[in-house]
């Protein structure tokens, strides 16, 4: 695939906004350079005018893009900030954010819903007839709405017959509930019963894992960077610290 | 034939998971062949299905049950389309009762959800040149399985089965006579892409005059594809299909602008 | 909140353009519309008029800010996903975002994955067996992955034999795909269809005739107009938990 979908090629104007937009931190005019250059030689063809543009050029089109913000009103504007650009809202809208960032949306969980999540985190993978086993009533309504709320999730199968459904706790379940790993719940030893068949299969899936793997190809794909690329990257140094992207699985 | 299998399969083992099923390939037959879907050739495509369905077999992929309930259903088509039209069972209406109608209209149906498939496809490769807030990004995870990128099994096989006409039936005794094995295959492969880079499978089979080392060599590149040493590329739909080497070589570094491009499959 | 230091007041433009850059996820109307009441009532003074912007007055302001943006090429847009709005980039400037952020090896799904999705989409909530009696083949495997990515979920169980589950596509679908509401994907009237066991409950139950039914529910709740704050709350959880019939949780 090295054509690109993109007819219209966009103008320095755009890309500096867009990355702007996209951007974690603030842009020194390098890094967004540097994001030029790699996109015109990788792309080549029409592309490669964007690997040829000069500092001067790219900050034109930053005044330009905060003159078009500031005269279209639409709420925010470019800064710069030590050195290096970013987008943010106009002051004046402030208080709106503020109040649209404060509440938390927070969630609320019935004992019922309570009760049924600390089964599957201490059992997992459970099926939901253990769960029934240990609250004595029905638990369908609630594992369904904990799965939508991503805090319950289905990990497979289960070789007993028709299959049924292994569940477990998910990504957002530890983040909600501040925890670091399943054995750090208090007394998960006592709790937790040995699955003989299930448990090593499930231990190969774990996310740590996974999230490590995809590091180590972060770290080849860094690695496959051209020279005057390289020098940039020594020019931005201390800025793609902050750079790595955690992928987000759960 | 049958002791040809079973050399192969002690030989070297490509379990490839097939997860298209029968109604794929005979969409991709149909396609092939540029049949009506409305009024397919029933006698012809069994014959295909059946010759497809037996390379599978002997390449020991990791098929479905399905693909023989679909040749039990082609069989049974087959054979009342054979019958006089009086003589078919229950026999009403003419357009109706058409043996073929049931299967037309899977494959309709299949189509759609084909194409419905396609826009989703579309979709999301618009997607992936588009970015949230501080790039917020709908992630999927996961690094890519298996790249069959544009070509699917059944192309694969499609040109194995091409290979395989253009050799001579051979008597046994020739079969056991030379000794080729997947391995063997996999290193000529692997050597071959240092150098060329692109290699069309066509070309790979130029020259060799015997089934087995050919099912040998299909059979090194299915283990290649499946342990993500190589990718296989179709340029033009039923065009050729090129074998070109993965990433993650270390000597390939000059070629950033690969990267950019090189895209993973999932599942 | 006392006193503003703020002397021009700003526009619903810009406030509707300052609230979708700040959020981390797409915003409802809603969302927005509890930000401007908060803030119209903490303020007070001037800010009251915030508190009266009507739904009507909201969308408005996202239509110019759409246009304002298309005009001056800044290298963003709005797009509505899941019924709900958020600024994006440009997909033009995408490559150059991606060199940046250096996402350069992007997931795609496989085609066997991306029809079974495609069944899930149309038929939902449909059962493991519609699927494969659609794809003519088993699709546990890639069912499971399906979950496991969070792009299907499991809605409830089926009234059939065995109580199957009944399966969904999530809102992490609507996003990846850019998709506003599943009735716009092209060709849904021919591809939905009745089934004959469950068909005439799932014909009450399809996303479209749900969220008609909510938007009924909606129009009820502002012909009311209880202006609260708790009861846009409410409204807005009953949005965001999804297609679930009952607003409360778990």
């Amino acid at each position: 695939m090295s054509e690109s979908t993109i007819d219209v090629l966009p103008e320095l104007k755009q890309i500096v906004g867009a990355l702007l937009f996209a951007a974690k931190e603030p842009l020194s005019i390098k890094r967004m350079r540097k994001a030029m250059i790699e996109t015109g030689n990788g792309f080549a063809g029409p592309y490669e005018q964007y690997a040829k543009a000069t500092d001067q050029q790219i900050e034109g089109a930053l005044e330009e893009l905060q003159e078009d913000l500031d005269k279209a009103k639409l709420g925010l504007g470019v800064a710069k900030v030590a050195e290096a650009y970013r987008l943010q809202n106009d002051a004046a809208c402030g208080p709106f954010v503020r109040a649209l960032l404060e509440k938390n949306q927070t969630m609320r969980l019935s004992k019922p819903a309570l009760e049924t999540l600390a089964i599957v985190a201490y059992r997992q993978p459970c099926l939901r007839s253990e769960i029934e086993e240990v609250r004595g009533v029905s638990v369908d309504g609630v594992l369904r709405k904990l799965i939508d709320m991503q805090l319950v999730r289905v990990v497979r199968r289960s070789e007993l017959p028709g299959h049924p459904w292994l569940f477990g706790t998910t990504q957002k379940f530890l983040e909600h509930f501040g925890i670091n790993t399943i054995a750090d719940l208090p007394g998960s030893q006592e709790l937790r019963r040995a699955l003989p068949t299930e448990g090593k299969k499930q231990s190969t899936e774990t996310f740590p894992e996974m999230e490590e793997e995809l590091g180590a190809e972060k770290g080849e794909a860094e690695a496959t960077e051209d020279e005057s690329v390289a020098a940039l990257d020594e020019e931005i140094q201390s800025d793609s610290s902050g750079m790595e992207d955690e992928p987000q699985i759960v | 034939m049958n002791n040809q299998m079973e050399l192969i399969k002690d030989d070297y083992k490509v379990i490839l998971e097939v997860f298209e099923g029968p109604l794929d390939l005979l969409l991709y037959l149909i396609k092939k062949d540029e049949v009506d879907i409305y009024d397919i050739p029933i006698g012809r495509v069994t014959d295909q299905y059946m010759e497809y369905l037996k390379l599978m077999k002997v390449l020991d992929l990791n098929i479905a049950g399905d693909f023989i309930v679909m040749s039990a259903t082609l069989m049974l088509i087959k054979s009342r389309m054979l019958l006089p039209v009086e003589e078919r069972p229950d026999m009403t209406d003419e357009e109706e009762e058409d043996p073929r109608w049931d299967l037309v209209r899977q494959l309709v149906e299949y189509k759609k959800f084909k194409d419905a498939a396609d826009h989703l496809e579309d979709l999301e490769l618009h997607m992936e040149n588009v970015f949230g807030r501080e790039s917020e990004h709908v992630e999927l995870g996961a690094p890519p399985d298996v790249d069959l990128r544009d070509a699917s099994i059944f192309d694969l096989i499609s040109s194995l089965n091409e290979a395989l006409g253009r050799v001579q039936e051979e008597d046994l005794q020739e079969i056991f006579a030379e000794e080729y094995t997947v391995s063997q295959k996999v290193t000529y492969i692997v050597e071959n892409l240092k150098i060329a880079k692109r290699l069309s499978i066509t070309d790979l089979f130029t020259g060799m005059n015997s089934r087995q080392e050919i099912i040998c060599t299909f059979l090194a590149v299915l283990e290649l594809i499946k342990l993500n040493r190589i990718a296989a590329v179709q340029d033009d739909q039923f065009g050729d299909i090129v074998v070109e080497a993965r990433e993650p070589e270390k000597n390939e570094i000059e070629a950033p602008e690969e990267a950019l491009v090189v895209k993973g499959e999932l599942l």
